[in-house]
């Protein structure tokens, strides 16, 4: 299926287009951007990013770590110390909250690299070094027939240029 | 629609022109691009000079014995301590700026948090060696790890040294994702306009990032939750390292203030830091238009803010010895202020509590040269305030048949001088290998710019 | 390369970060090197434990010397002898050094005419030296120290048989002038015994007997009991001192009188008088014309005092007045100590706390024969002098040109066993056996003799002095041979014990049946008394201090004595002056360790100053014992400049004069002092002596312990934990752990923090310390040192601070002022009031039950076992000295450098305790409660499944102190002993109390007996 | 290195009689006696058998001979074991006590006459050795019956003594080797043994 790459300066009309394109059923389409821009995702993927997910379960399973080792290291071989019990719970506090900030940022990360599908090796279709400058790229995979179609429909939400990448 | 005819088809395919790149891009990759200059070479070869000092001297201290140091009893903790806070204080300031800003959609922090992150990462590197440097037996020191052994046996999750581990280690971790998530944009922006062993560099660093809008969204996303995260781990991590003397019944570090006092300390130095770095790395890259007056304005303001906490703290410490009534507290502290450690607690007050203040007026607070001297001198206070509330706690103490004197000796001076030349270079690599201004952020603001209303370019951001 | 330690290859290891690589190598074989012969008395592991007599001072106390696999490593009192009754002074503690130390001689040496020493054999320098006696015929002489009876008497018949020109017996401490007055006043030859047990009051004129008297040990155990509150009813002596300086002695009177020095007999007169009035006996004729007022002017003592204790004085029951030692030996000595004795007699002394005992068998001189034996060296008539046993050069004044002397006898011989100044410059050394090899006897009064036996084979080609003598008579063929016995110096000893069961005599350690005192009548002797003459000129008169560690000098080459503090000044490793705050204003506003320079008629010496107001302002006081020039830690050999002196020798400032009976002076100079300009650090133990009013070392007034009331620790202060069994204490705080987990080893348990043992434990080891007995002597510093294998850092190090005893004694001036602090000079706050209110807290590892320094361990390196202990594990600590920071008594040591003791100099090593740990580099340390002693404790009590008994264990500290001011053993126990003396409601408080760590160690308060009222 | 009762042991010969009591060496006598048992010649070879496990001591003793055919028992040689911390080990005038009579012809007795007429110790190379911040007590562990073999393996049968292995595994799926801490913890913990630190660390 051929692919269409339209070039764009301005977020706000990515953004028209992207829920355009979505209203027009294409729904097989990608933005490259230079920089972060809501309206943009928003219009791509409305929902929320699952990555809230890892960073809850990293947290829960950090705080039940965290007490987990300290009491049962305590308890395992529990030796007196300075008259306070063997597994005494506030000073275990810190030790689960640090744990759990570290299980929270270590699983955030997983998370980006899970739902960003990161470490991709291959570039996508259509990706090129202008869109780290400052343009926007919008790569939308048509149908043979409806190519031109979009192609007017890109232009029409002032995209810069239009190319068609080979399939 | 007819499909457009092949030849109209085979047009669109034509390789992409060179594009005028971002300015931005040109502007903040040119600052690593560039062949080091003859300045960068003379200080890195200065701070491996310095390095090497330190490094010889902690080796001959792990083979001679900490005697070489200043120690005498019953002062067992000396300059290393100190200078661990001080190099633990400064690494806070980077999470807070690109954490907490973040948090409060200051968007001023963009074009300064990259660095910021950068120095909270060097300085708490450089604060794990001083664990090293300053434990008796380092040998042995895996000790304090609660790493399953043969021989069943654990370690003491209640001292504050333990808890110490944690969360300097945490901080560490959670800090090089913060700093790591961040450059992936603006490392795939430097693969993709360069060649070479640059190219696989930031190629394989990038994870093959391509700015998609499911990966900007995970990005954001994960940004917030970090930040979210690195907020009360910037928090805890002073507090813990502050009950490292809280937790002792030493007269002087026995006091619940230490948690807020701590953390604003370390975050008054650490500003102090990120100033005092970043002023002169403006000024040799020409960054005047990214990091703006305005950015060091509010930097200002904010070292004001802390340096009152950090007043109200000294001036309330005074008072609950003065309050408590116990005799052991209130000769700690006068013996403090006129006992024969009184210069280094008058420069504590004077460069952090006094001079600060200055910076009431703007037109100070817009004057570089003036907030480059007046940060260098928070440093110096802010070392020297660690000083005293270590060695001037442990030399006037409950019994006076044991009180004693210290002096830092040359082994400790060099040792800590290799400390600095260590951040230096790791910093100065830092600036000839990565981008020291985050691009990504800051052409979001260029593009929003642009897209709304043309030309207030210089202002808006 | 020095010795390569597996420590240093591991702290190489650390530095290189090669661990990895270092793991690869092969093990490190070590060998099983069995006996040839095994001993039957000896099995690996287990202390064989011989009675023997310590010979560091002639008090001769009883020994048990401890011996693991055949080498001595521990000196313990002897529980059966009559003198010591188990304990043992620092100086006896120390005087194991001299066994393993490495300035030994090894082998007989020759010295070449150009002054350099080659070995020889022992025939060799026999034969060389009966030659040369041969030719010197009557011109041999015997210059040599006190030796035990068996000794002197065939020393003496050696002298005879050979034909030599004579022996003169030199003790530089010897009480001649006591010795003379007993003469003078009892018309027979006798030893004076002070007994102060019965008295009720004492007035020591300067003495110092618990420093360097004739007996301290037992003098200490007498004044203990005479003074001690704790038994009900006991009645408390007062203690009056008279004298120009606040010594270790006058820190434990009630009273100073700050008479000037030299006129001591007018204020004996003056005390007589206002005690007696008419009746006073045998001084009635000097009381009668003794004037007051004219005393007190001379005396510069206010006419006040000497009424109010003259008065109190007449009241006593039981007084006793103790003479002069060595520091106010004056040219009037004799006719001081008449006085004194003649003042007893008239206080009705005689026969209850003084009696005179028939004199020690063996001879002893004068020091004007000493004096004369030099000018005949001076002369030329001495051919061949042989010393032994004592140290001339350096503890006879150079006024008296002995090293002249010395340099024009053409033989000298020394029997020396350690080199020191004297033995250096001889020409032939013949070493004697080190004291714990030797065999021999001594005498410490008539009918207690103890037996001297060997504790390990001889280390070296050495022999024993008197055998080296036989051997060399009969050398000189057989007519002098026929007129000594055959066989060895043992044998003499054994049959001088034939009369007693030679095994039980050596088991006992010798036969202790004290003679019955002579029945004297007093022979009223013509007694004049005046001032003094002090040679020089100058505005301070010299007193030559005798220290309380180095005795005459002797023990000045034992590291253990230069390393702990002097009991009063807590200076260590160096020599000072002590003059009085006016005096130190005078000469330019002086400061500690300002260095001025003394100069006498006899010679100048420049020394550090200490300003302390326990002086007289006319006093410059010096303590006698530094400044040698030879020996390992005795001069700056040990800091890499041998020859240097280590602080100054005072004796070089006296001039060489006697008292009008002969004896020898010591107070004797006015000297000149002028600063010198400069100024040097001296290392100082104990900071400030002024405890700002904090816990630390309390007291209580006769009144409040009368009254009861809980006055030690204040109204705020819970009652002290019941240190008995299960008292309870409220809501036991301890709760075991929570979940039962892991049901294998179920030992979970409860535990009580409050009562800071496990409910139903059988022990918790505690210790209560009665500061009122405590007289700051040292002896369980010295004791803890030499168990515990504690290391010696040395003079630089301590002045940083660092060294390392686990057990120190702290000197508080009263309840102390909140000046002072602001700089680095040490305080010593105004002691100079006529009331003496010092505290001795000995401070050690409370083994607290809510210890701050447990919970801040990283690597639980320190924790809290079942027993109460707390446990430092030396293989577990990683060095991060928190748990040093946190404890507020700061009695945790730190090892900076790798000083342990297996580090020194050759064969010190083999004095190491093996049942303890030598710690290395970079590990905490601290008083353990002489766990090792526990453990062995232990063993004993397991095999016969019982607990181990109250007193069965007990520290090296409590074991050695003389006046057994600490008592150790198990709190839980209700009726141990130190669970009784623990709970005394007045006085027991615990240090630091408001800090809440509830320590094992209970102290008693000092009891302030205030100044003597009429 | 404080602990180094083995080292010291026998350095310094303490004898509270006036001379050392030097038996006299009884004249190396030729090979007096039966000519010994095959099972001796079989036991002395293996005990020198080089690529045997355990290391080679310079006299090839057989333990499987003494005490496993002879069963001589333990204390028999390592005299003080259940009094003291320190394992007695045999001194050269113990063995000399038998090996006077017989077993003159054996290479490894002639070694041993050889050493007592020079009157030096036989330097054995330790093979049980725990490090030396460990005070391990012998007689604690004889007296509460734990036989020998439980740490010094089936030495009955080995004719060169070897370290043999006996590794627990930890719930955290970890071993801990024979004479290691964790392996002497487990012991104590299952036999509900002290587990103070104190009583093997101070």
């Amino acid at each position: 299926m051929p692919t269409l790459v339209g070039v764009f300066d301005r977020p706000g009309d990515v953004a028209e287009t992207v829920t355009r394109l979505k209203g027009r059923g294409f729904t097989k389409l990608e933005v490259y951007s230079p920089a972060p821009f809501e309206e943009i995702d928003d219009a791509v993927d409305p929902k929320p990013s699952k990555v809230r997910i890892f960073t809850l379960v990293g947290g829960l399973l950090g705080v039940v770590a965290g007490y987990a080792m300290t009491i049962w290291m305590s308890l395992d071989w529990p030796i007196v110390i300075g008259g306070k019990p063997f597994a005494s719970i506030p000073p275990y506090t810190v030790i689960a909250f640090e744990v759990t900030i570290l299980f929270g940022g270590i699983f955030t990360l997983l998370g980006l690299l899970a739902v960003g599908g990161l470490p991709s090796i291959k570039l996508g279709a259509g990706y090129s070094a202008r869109f780290s400058a400052e343009e926007f790229g919008l790569v939308v995979e048509v149908p043979e027939r409806d190519v031109a179609e979009v192609d007017g429909l890109l232009r029409a939400h002032s995209a810069k240029e239009v190319s068609l990448v080979a399939s | 629609m007819t499909p457009p005819p092949p030849e109209s088809v085979a047009a669109m395919i034509r390789p992409t022109p060179a594009l005028p790149d971002s300015p931005t891009n040109r502007d903040v990759m040119r600052v690593f691009m560039e062949r080091p200059g003859l300045g960068w070479l003379l200080l890195i070869g200065l701070c491996l000079g310095g390095l090497a000092g330190g490094a010889a001297t902690w080796i001959y201290q792990i083979y001679a014995g900490l005697g070489i140091a200043g120690y005498s009893h019953p002062i067992f903790w000396g300059a290393y301590i100190v200078t661990f806070v001080f190099w633990v204080g400064i690494a806070h300031a980077g999470t807070l700026i690109s954490a907490i800003l973040f948090l409060f959609r200051a968007k001023w922090r963009n074009a300064i948090n990259r660095s910021a992150e950068a120095m909270t990462i060097f300085a708490v590197f450089t604060a794990q060696l001083f664990l090293g440097i300053h434990v008796g037996r380092i040998w042995k020191a895996y000790f304090i790890l609660p790493y399953p052994n043969q021989r069943a046996l654990w370690v003491n999750f209640k001292s504050p040294l333990l808890w110490d581990t944690f969360a300097i280690s945490t901080y560490t971790l959670v800090s090089l994702i913060f700093f790591y998530v961040g450059l992936i944009p603006d490392l795939a922006i430097a693969r993709d306009r360069t060649t070479g062993w640059r190219k696989a560099l930031y190629g394989a660093l990038a994870l093959g990032w391509q700015g998609t809008s499911r990966q900007w969204k995970a990005h954001n996303r994960t940004v917030l939750h970090l930040s979210g995260l690195a907020t009360p781990l910037v928090l805890s991590v002073h507090s813990v390292v502050s009950w490292d003397f809280a937790m002792a019944l030493v007269p002087g570090w026995h006091a619940t203030i230490f948690a807020p006092y701590f953390v604003a300390g370390a975050i008054f130095s650490g500003f102090a830091m990120v100033l005092t770095v970043m002023i002169p790395v403006r000024r040799i890259f020409g960054l005047e238009h990214i990091l703006t007056d305005y950015h060091f304005e509010n930097m200002c303001r904010f070292l004001l803010l802390t340096s009152c906490i950090v007043g109200y703290a000294y001036g309330i410490e005074y008072f609950i010895a003065w309050y408590s009534g116990v005799e052991a507290e209130k000769t700690s502290f006068y013996l403090r202020a006129f006992g024969p450690y009184w210069i280094s607690t008058w420069i504590m007050l004077i460069f952090n509590g006094v001079v600060p203040h200055l910076f009431w007026f703007k037109k100070l607070r817009t004057h570089v040269p003036t907030i480059f001297v007046i940060c260098t001198l928070i440093n110096i206070g802010m070392w020297f305030e660690r000083y005293v509330i270590i060695i001037t706690g442990l030399s006037r103490e409950f019994n006076p048949a044991v009180w004693g004197h210290y002096t830092p000796q040359p082994a400790e001076l060099m040792i800590i001088a290799g400390s600095f030349s260590f951040f230096s270079i790791l910093f100065l690599i830092f600036l000839k290998l990565f981008p020291v201004i985050p691009i990504s952020e800051v052409k979001e603001l260029v593009i929003h710019e642009r897209a709304h209303g043309h030309g207030q370019h210089a202002e808006a951001h | 390369m020095p010795e390569f330690h597996r420590r240093d290859f591991l702290k190489l290891v650390g530095a290189s970060a090669g661990a990895a690589a270092a793991s690869g190598c092969g093990d490190h074989v070590t060998k099983l090197i069995p006996y040839v012969v095994q001993p039957d008395e000896i099995v690996p592991g287990i202390a064989n434990y011989y009675a023997s007599t310590c010979q560091a001072c002639p008090a001769a106390c009883g020994l048990h010397v401890k011996t693991r696999e055949g080498r001595p490593i521990k000196l313990e009192g002897n529980p059966d002898h009559p003198v010591n009754k188990g304990a043992l002074c620092a100086l006896g503690q120390a005087s194991i050094g001299w066994t393993y130390h490495p300035d030994r001689y090894k082998a007989p040496r020759k010295r070449n005419p150009d002054g350099t020493y080659s070995d020889v054999s022992w025939d060799e320098a026999i034969a060389l030296l009966s030659g040369e006696i041969k030719k010197a015929g009557g011109r041999t002489w015997l210059l040599g120290g006190e030796t035990g009876p068996t000794a002197g008497r065939w020393i003496d018949a050696w002298v005879t048989a050979v034909g030599a020109g004579g022996r003169v017996v030199y003790e530089p401490f010897a009480p001649e002038a006591l010795r003379d007055a007993v003469t003078a006043v009892f018309g027979a030859p006798g030893e004076p015994v002070f007994d102060l047990s019965g008295s009720d009051f004492v007035i020591d004129f300067g003495s110092d007997f618990l420093e360097s008297g004739p007996s301290p040990t037992e003098h200490a155990r007498q004044l203990a009991a005479a003074r001690d509150v704790s038994k009900p009813g006991a009645h408390a002596a007062r203690f009056v001192y008279v004298g120009p300086r606040l010594s270790m002695t006058a820190s434990n009177a009630d009273e100073w009188i700050a008479a000037r020095p030299g006129s001591e007999a007018l204020v004996a007169l003056a005390l007589v008088k206002v005690a007696l009035g008419a009746n006073a006996g045998p001084l009635a004729g000097l009381v009668g014309d003794v004037d007051l007022a004219a005393v007190a002017q001379q005396a510069d003592v206010p006419v006040a005092t000497l009424e109010r204790v003259g008065k109190a004085l007449g009241a006593a029951k039981a007084p006793v007045l103790i003479p002069p030692g060595v520091a106010l030996a004056s040219r009037r000595a004799a006719s001081t100590a008449r006085t004194v004795l003649l003042a007893n007699v008239a206080l009705g002394a005689l026969g209850k706390t003084l009696r005179i005992a028939p004199p020690r068998e063996g001879k002893r001189s004068s020091y004007r024969e000493t004096l004369a034996l030099v000018d005949a060296m001076k002369g030329g008539s001495v051919g061949v002098l042989i010393v032994h046993g004592s140290n001339p050069l350096y503890s006879l004044p150079p006024a008296s040109g002995f090293a002249d002397a010395l340099a024009k006898v053409p033989f000298v011989v020394s029997l020396a066993s350690i080199a020191d100044e004297t033995s250096e410059r001889a020409n032939l050394i013949l070493p004697d056996h080190a004291p714990l090899e030797s065999w021999g006897d001594a005498e410490s009064r008539a009918g207690i003799r103890g037996v001297v036996q060997p504790t390990l084979r001889p280390l070296y080609d050495t022999r024993a002095a008197v055998d080296t003598l036989l051997d060399v008579a009969r050398a000189m063929g057989p007519d002098v041979a026929a007129q000594l016995p055959e066989g060895s110096f043992r044998s003499l000893v054994e049959q001088s014990f034939a009369g007693t069961d030679w095994h039980a005599t050596l088991q006992n350690g010798g036969v202790f049946q004290e003679a019955a005192p002579l029945a004297v009548a007093v022979a009223a002797p013509a007694v004049e008394v005046a001032e003094p003459a002090l040679d020089g000129d100058g505005e301070f008169t010299l007193v030559a201090a005798s220290g309380a560690l180095f005795n005459d000098g002797r023990g000045a080459n034992l590291p253990w004595l230069q390393e702990t503090p002097d009991p009063v000044t807590k200076v260590m490793w160096q020599s000072f002056a002590e003059i009085s705050p006016r005096a130190a204003e005078k000469l330019g506003g002086l400061e500690f360790g300002d260095v001025i320079g003394v100069a006498t008629s006899a010679g100048s010496v420049e020394l550090p100053v200490v300003v302390r107001s326990g002086v007289r302002d006319d006093v410059i006081a010096i303590s006698i014992g530094q400044g040698h020039t030879v020996g390992h830690w005795a001069s700056l050999a040990d800091g890499g400049r041998p020859g240097e002196k280590r602080g100054v020798n005072v004796i070089e400032l006296l001039p060489a004069l006697t008292d009008e009976a002969g004896g020898r002076a010591w107070l004797l100079a006015k000297a000149r002092v002028a600063s010198a300009g400069r100024h040097e650090r001296l290392p100082i133990a104990q900071f400030s002596q002024d405890q700002r009013g904090r816990r630390l070392g309390l007291a209580v007034t006769l009144a409040e312990l009368a009254g009861g009331a809980p006055a030690a620790h204040g109204a705020t202060e819970a009652a002290l934990p019941a240190v008995a069994a299960d008292a309870g204490h409220g809501e036991s705080a301890g709760h075991g752990a929570e979940g039962g987990h892991g049901g294998e080893h179920g030992h979970l348990r409860d535990f009580d923090a409050a009562m800071d043992r496990v409910p139903g434990g059988a022990y918790r080891w505690g210790m209560s310390i009665d500061m009122d007995k405590c007289t700051g002597c040292s002896a369980c510093v010295v004791a803890c040192y030499i168990e515990n294998n504690i290391g010696i850092v040395g003079e630089e190090e301590v002045r940083r601070g660092r060294h390392m005893a686990w057990l120190r004694i702290e000197r508080w001036v009263g309840d102390g002022s909140l000046e002072g602090g602001e700089d680095r000079v040490p305080i010593i706050p105004d002691e100079s009031g006529t009331t003496v209110d010092i505290r001795h807290t000995a401070m050690l590892c409370k083994h607290c039950g809510a210890a701050p320094c447990e919970p801040v361990c990283p690597v639980i390196a320190t924790y809290h076992n079942d027993d109460g202990l707390n446990g430092m594990i030396y293989n577990r600590c990683i060095g991060t000295r928190y748990c040093a920071n946190n404890c507020p008594y700061k009695v945790r040591k730190y090892n900076w450098y790798d000083l342990a003791l297996t580090r020194w100099p050759e064969p010190m090593r083999l004095l190491a305790n093996p049942d303890v740990t030598v710690r290395g580099q970079g590990v905490m340390e601290k008083c353990t409660f002489c766990v090792q002693r526990i453990a062995t404790a232990r063993q004993v009590a397991k095999d016969e499944n019982r607990s181990i008994a109250d007193g069965e264990v007990t520290t090296a500290c409590a074991q050695s102190c003389p006046t057994s001011a600490i008592t150790f053993g198990n709190l839980v126990d209700a009726n141990s002993a130190v669970a009784k003396a623990g709970s005394d409601p007045v006085r027991g408080y615990h240090s630091l109390h408001e800090l809440n760590t509830r320590p094992a160690v209970t102290y008693l308060a000092k009891v302030k007996r205030g100044s003597i009222e009429g | 290195m404080a602990c180094a009762t083995c080292l010291a042991v026998g350095l310094v010969f303490g004898l509270s009689g006036p001379e050392p009591v030097a038996a006299q060496a009884p004249a190396a006598a030729a090979p007096s006696g039966p000519r010994s048992s095959q099972k001796a010649y079989d036991a002395q070879a293996a005990a020198s058998d080089p690529d045997a496990p355990g290391l080679l001591q310079p006299i090839p003793f057989s333990h499987a001979l003494h005490a496993g055919e002879y069963k001589i028992d333990c204390m028999y040689c390592h005299t003080g074991t259940d009094q003291s911390r320190a394992a007695g080990v045999p001194s050269v005038e113990l063995c000399m006590g038998c090996h006077a009579q017989f077993g003159g012809d054996m290479e490894g007795v002639q070694t041993l006459k050889k050493f007592w007429d020079e009157q030096k110790p036989i330097p054995w190379l330790q093979i049980h050795r725990v490090p030396e911040h460990v005070k391990f007590r012998h007689n604690r562990h004889v007296q509460a019956g734990v036989e020998c073999q439980r740490c010094h393996g089936p030495v009955e049968t080995m004719d060169k003594i070897h370290l043999t292995s006996d590794t627990i595994w930890w719930p955290w799926l970890l071993p801990s080797k024979k004479l290691e801490m964790g392996w002497c913890i487990d012991c104590h913990r299952q036999n509900q043994a002290s587990q103070d630190c104190l009583t093997c660390h101070y």
